[in-house]
């Protein structure tokens, strides 16, 4: 007995296990919250690293945050907050049933996202250039006390990982905009969009807590 | 008893301080825990057969356990393991915080082998003699990957880890040989690395040591290879005084007590020295590595921050060298007691 | 929940419907499922050939160990030997065993639901579990690590063996495990049958919860550790290089933030398991039933405060080590807590001794023996001579093979036929459960006794008055391993010539996953059963629940 | 954990239409609240306050990230258990970095290294394949 005849639903939404849509909804949800705690735990390893070798090299890492970028990192930050706002937009959208207006947000949300990793690789190649560079390829003159390649392994390694998982997050919302497309979310069932938004609101997140720890203090 | 025990339990002699108390704690953990699975045990055997199934669609009732019973069944280890605990914790704090008055010797782990250098006397490979009934204490650190110092017979082990200092103590109280195992796994050799400590009596150590100190090479124990901890001949204050010849220490740190560019080695080690940001640091061997590792770190009052770091250019047995040869350098020239190790950190933290 | 007699003859009276092994049999058909029943059975057919690999390495090494000098390998081989022996056992079986494989076939049914909350996710964390698999097989083929299961730096981050495939393998067996606890936990929220409550819920699904937890909350450190020491060694850069002030004991930290609680991850299914067999072989309610409940959970969350326990020697501050200490009584605290009332429950019930109680029994003796030698570890002053002793080695076997492949034993016979629907031969169960408890106490009584005497752990070569202990460990290895290969055998002829279950619930037991027939039909329930009692009540005798298989 | 799943197969009453208000301010509220966030731990990480400039900066990150994930991550309007699983992640990361750092600062004094005490430099992993084991 298919019952996906009623409501209107797409077809295959509703799995056949679920009682009703609202549970598999939650189930939904409850599963992507479980998956952005393994994601904050996974972040939290780098973060013990930085929290140790901070506290054993205060001026290492007080003297190379100085030599960072200043400028490009909160350019970066006001860049991924605001392609939280476009992704937040996005999801509002459709849930009025504006599918056209949801996708424009999403195809903003991504080019913010390519903005984000260009930024990125420009602060990289001045990295490359100044070879202020992790573990054995440090050479930076300008700071020559011990534990400075310690900051650079940490900087190279939290912000690589960070920026993997924009581009996760930018092919997750690759999808979710090909969906919006082709009328799939609608006020009726929207929580395939709100899961990868919500994926792209913990990128932010993670950078929200990089971005004052590598660059200001 | 302690024998019967000791030998039921296969445990070695016991051959320092600790191994007595250790033993008795073992005993106690050990008894409690057979009286502990006995019990269970033997109330299970006796519901298996008091219980038997007698028909296959037998009832029983509905049991609850009552309150008392629950409180029971958490009051009882937990008191038990907590009794453990703090009877062990106290003996784990004595263990690992070496008296002050204790002989140092510094130990250098390495792929396969021990290497022991006593402050101002020989060096040896995979043999460390001390006397009997004197505190030792173990600075221990490594060349490559972790170690970890393991004497069975004196229930004292600790990792020896590359890149900073380790420590560990024990007063051998029964002269004899015995066994020192290598027991954080290390690679091919992890099970060969097997040194021996010596443990003499005080007086045979005393001529021991002071035929040691006259230089006589041949009476030294093994072959100190090419890549060996210390220089061949003499001991580590000669080599701390031809090390900071050759680094330029000499050039702004003078040894007779005269004020020059950088402050005086005569009486550094111990004093308390004021450093311009107006906190006091007593001098010991963590401040003068530091120094020289990390000159801007702690500038003392009046000199002029312009000491070049010494990081990667010196290696670590020179450095342990150079602050013997600091330390040797007292006004009050025959320094008799045993060599004080570094300040010993009281356990509340730094 | 009564299944009224007119019901049940209602349903076998129409045409049988085909059970979930029987409804579509190529090929596909099982690579392809989303049946959480297919992909349990699946996941216990990888679990045992991957225990089976392992203990052959583990049969090597007791081999090597007969002769103190140099003997039938050379240092390396060893070296391979036992890191293989413990990346296969923990990684390959211990940790996806009892979840993945029976967790998998079971937890739904006892919810009343006809399939875990994502099936296709399930499927894949069982697909992830075969790449993780070739990965590691692929490294152990091309010489494989000599690191020990411990991958210590600066030692892993430098030796010139293939450590990298290892790491990479557990790295994404990790995240299998992650995604079966993400399952499981979404499972028991949003899919339990009506009128099951959290207090009504099985023990079972209890310790299948806690274990999800720690899944979810202890890999991904473990899976971040493992990286950077692969990038440690691949890209040259890592936070553990001592010659770049990084701290060695850093990675001890963190991979022991994870590894306690997997030791956890290990035991806690194996805790539910015995609950429900100890209720059902015994014909009586759990005593104590929130108690158990809630101790499953006490020991997920406190086993994440106790690993620096592993660290007392490692060159960890004093004070962090007795705080460490401390903490770790509490675990132990929980666990004497489930041991009392499993014997509680005993107590004026009906215990019949069958092949799944005889290991009950060993489970019981190892973990009161292997639970409290932990305790006594976790008295700091005693494991400075015990740490990295073969005393630590017979503590963590008895806890992993006494207790948890006792109880993976114990579900294996005791949800045989609602597998598959076969009935095994008992006589040669009792057999082999006895020759397993004996061999394994041959086996390691005397590595208790080496730790005593202070023979180091992963040692190659030893001084010779340890020989007569390895020998006598030896000799019980090889009992060991045959009773192993009896219940192969035995388990064999009874799924091949086997006589089909009559009846759908053999034991008589109540647990809920006996409502339905066995082996169950693939939508496991015609019609979602209403749950009115709780679990195991046998104050009616009738047995409830019982449906004639045509 | 409500258990509304009913035996039968029709719709529950939440499955309704969402109503069409759902307005789009909060979202803009919470854009604006986090850039002033961002400028102001741009501006007190500027004057490298020394001891006080770790703690103000986590202080605003955690409301930043606490904004994130109540309003646009709709913490608020969902349920219990979701709500229960991003407080425990962050406990167990809290539990994680208090015992590694307790653990460091309360080390022996010499054993940490003011700047790796005296160079070590790695040995070259010897080839393990031809290197002879010392007899």
């Amino acid at each position: 007995m298919s019952h996906e005849a009623e409501a209107g639903l797409p077809p295959g939404i509703l799995g056949h296990h679920f009682s009703s849509l609202a549970r598999q909804n939650e189930a939904a949800r409850l599963g992507m919250w479980l998956f952005l705690a393994t994601e904050i735990l996974l972040f939290a390893g780098l973060f013990t690293g930085y929290a140790v070798y901070r506290f054993q090299f205060p001026e290492a890492f007080a003297e190379c945050s100085r030599h960072l970028e200043l400028t490009l990192g909160t350019v970066n930050t006001v860049v991924l907050i605001t392609s939280s706002l476009t992704v937040a937009l996005a999801i509002h959208f459709a849930r009025t049933n504006r599918p056209r207006a949801a996708a424009a947000c999403l195809v903003i949300t991504i080019l913010f996202a390519l903005a984000f990793l260009g930024i990125k690789a420009v602060e990289y190649t001045a990295h490359f250039h100044e070879k202020s560079l992790p573990g054995k390829y440090y050479a930076f003159e300008e700071v020559k006390i011990p534990g400075a390649a310690m900051f650079f392994s940490l900087y190279f390694l939290m912000t690589g990982l960070h920026a993997l998982h924009v581009i996760a997050g930018m092919i997750v919302l690759g999808f979710n905009c090909w969906h919006t497309l082709h009328g799939r979310y609608s006020s009726r069932y929207y929580t395939g969009l709100e899961l990868g938004g919500m994926y792209w609101h913990l990128v932010d997140m993670v950078w929200i807590f990089l971005y004052p720890l590598l660059y200001l203090i | 008893m302690n024998e019967l025990l000791r030998r039921l339990l296969f445990l070695p002699e016991q051959a320092s301080t600790f191994a007595r108390d250790v033993d008795n704690l073992h005993y106690f953990v050990i008894l409690t825990t057979f009286v502990m699975s006995t019990a269970v045990g033997l109330t299970a055997i006796f519901f298996f057969i008091r219980y038997r199934r007698r028909s296959e669609t037998q009832t029983t009732p509905h049991i609850e356990p009552k309150a008392w019973m629950e409180a029971l069944f958490v009051g009882v280890p937990l008191i038990i393991f907590t009794a453990w605990f703090f009877l062990g914790y106290r003996e784990f704090v004595r263990q690992y915080t070496p008296p002050i008055d204790s002989m140092d010797v510094y130990v250098m782990g390495k792929k396969w082998m021990w290497k022991f250098a006593y402050p101002d006397g020989p060096n040896s490979i995979n043999v460390l003699r001390v006397p009997a009934g004197q505190n030792v204490r173990l600075l221990m650190t490594s060349r490559d990957v972790i170690h970890s110092f393991y004497v069975p017979e004196f229930r004292v082990k600790m990792d020896v880890l590359p890149g900073r200092y380790t420590q560990l103590w024990f007063n051998a109280t029964t002269p004899g040989r015995y066994q020192i195992f290598c027991a954080e796994y290390c690679g091919a050799g992890h099970s060969i690395m097997r040194g021996e400590v010596i443990v003499l009596k005080p007086q045979e150590y005393e001529d021991w040591y002071s035929s040691q100190k006259r230089g006589l090479a041949d009476r030294q124990d093994g072959q100190p290879t090419a890549l060996d901890f210390a220089p061949p001949l003499g001991n580590l204050v000669d080599q701390g005084k031809r090390v900071a010849a050759d680094q330029g220490c000499l050039k702004c740190h003078t040894t007779d007590g005269t004020r020059h560019i950088g402050p005086t080695w005569l009486d550094l080690y111990g004093r308390r020295e004021k450093l311009s940001d107006g906190s006091v640091v007593v001098v010991d061997e963590a401040y003068m590595t530091e120094s020289m590792m990390e000159p801007a770190a702690k500038i003392v009052e009046g000199f002029q921050p312009v000491m070049p770091s010494f990081q990667g250019k010196m290696t670590a047995p020179e450095t342990a060298a150079v602050v013997e040869f600091i330390k040797s350098l007292q006004s009050d020239a025959v320094r008799t007691g045993p060599s004080e190790g570094p300040a010993y950190a009281p356990i509340r933290g730094r | 929940m009564r299944l009224s007699e007119a019901d049940s003859h209602a349903l076998s009276g129409a045409s049988p419907v085909p059970d979930y092994l029987h409804d579509g049999t190529t090929v596909m058909s099982w690579l392809n499922t989303r049946d959480h029943k297919r992909v349990g059975v699946m996941f216990l057919v990888s679990v045992i050939v991957f225990f089976f690999v392992g203990g052959l390495f583990a049969l090597l090494i007791r081999f090597k160990l007969l002769q103190p000098g140099p003997f039938f390998m050379d240092a390396l081989s060893y070296n391979r030997m036992f890191t293989l022996h413990g990346v296969v056992m923990i990684f390959l079986f211990l940790i996806p065993a009892i979840p993945s494989a029976f967790g998998n076939f079971v937890l739904p049914l006892m919810l009343g639901a006809r399939d875990v909350a994502f099936p296709r996710l399930n499927l894949f964390s069982y697909y992830l579990y075969l790449t993780g698999a070739a990965v590691a097989l692929w490294g152990m083929i091309h010489g494989g690590a000599d690191t020990g299961w411990t991958f210590y730096t600066p030692y892993s981050s430098t030796t010139p063996t293939q450590v990298a495939p290892i790491l990479l393998g557990a790295f994404i067996l990790g995240f299998s495990s992650i995604l079966t606890g993400l399952n499981f936990i979404v499972t028991v929220h949003t899919l339990r049958a009506p009128g099951l409550g959290w207090m009504k819920m099985p023990l079972f699904v209890w310790s299948a919860y806690a274990t999800s937890v720690i899944q979810i909350l202890a890999t991904p450190v473990l899976a971040i550790t493992l990286l950077i020491v692969t990038v440690e060694r691949i890209g040259g850069f890592g936070l553990f290089d001592p010659a770049r002030g990084g701290d060695p004991v850093l990675f001890q930290h963190m991979f022991w933030f994870y590894s306690h609680p997997a030791v956890y991850i290990m035991i806690l299914p194996a805790m539910g398991v015995i609950s429900e067999c100890v209720c059902a072989f015994s014909r009586k309610n759990p005593f104590g039933y929130k108690a158990i409940a809630f101790s499953s959970l006490g020991i997920a969350f406190v086993g994440f405060f106790t690993w620096g326990h592993h660290l007392f020697v490692a060159g960890q501050s004093v004070f962090v080590g007795g705080a460490f200490g401390l903490l770790s009584m509490f675990v132990g605290i929980f666990t004497a807590i489930k041991v009392f009332n499993w014997v509680g429950t005993m107590y004026r019930g009906a215990i019949s001794f069958k092949t799944p109680f005889a290991y009950i029994c060993g489970f019981l003796y190892f973990i009161v023996f292997g639970g409290m030698t932990g305790v006594a570890l976790a008295t700091t002053s005693l494991d400075i001579h015990w740490h990295d002793t073969y005393f630590v080695v017979a503590h963590f076997h008895f806890i992993m093979v006494g207790a948890s492949v006792m109880a993976f034993l114990a579900a294996l016979h005791y949800w045989f036929p609602k597998m598959f629907g076969k009935v095994y031969h008992e006589g040669w169960g009792l057999v082999a459960a006895s020759l397993i408890i004996l061999g394994f106490n041959a086996t390691f009584i005397p590595q208790f006794l080496l730790g005593n005497f202070g023979m180091p752990r992963r040692y190659y070569q030893y001084p010779e008055h340890f020989q007569a202990l390895n020998v006598a460990s030896t000799a019980g290895a090889t009992l060991l391993g045959f009773g192993f290969l009896l219940i192969v055998i035995y388990l064999g002829i009874a799924l091949k010539w086997g006589s089909r279950s009559t009846e759908s619930n053999p034991w008589g037991s109540k647990g809920f996953e006996w409502l339905t027939a066995s082996p169950p039909p693939t939508h496991n329930f015609d019609e979602i059963p209403t749950i009115t009692q709780m679990p195991h009540d046998y104050r009616t005798h009738e047995p409830s629940g019982v449906i004639r298989v045509a | 954990m409500s258990e509304s799943g009913h035996p039968t197969r029709e719709l529950h009453p939440e499955d309704h239409h969402e109503e069409n208000g759902h307005s789009a301010i909060p979202y803009l509220v919470v854009w604006i609240l986090l850039l002033f966030f961002t400028v102001l731990t741009y501006l007190t990480g500027k004057q490298h306050l020394g001891t006080w400039a770790l703690p103000i900066a986590l202080a605003i990150a955690c409301t930043k990230s606490a904004l994130v994930a109540v309003i646009f991550m709709h913490l608020k309007d969902s349920s219990g258990s979701t709500r229960l699983v991003f407080g425990t992640s962050l406990v167990f990361v809290a539990l994680l970095l208090f015992f590694t750092v307790a653990d460091v600062a309360t080390r022996f004094r010499p054993s940490t290294p003011a700047g790796a005490p005296f160079g070590t430099e790695r040995s070259q992993p010897e080839g393990l394949l031809e290197h002879e084991l010392p007899e």
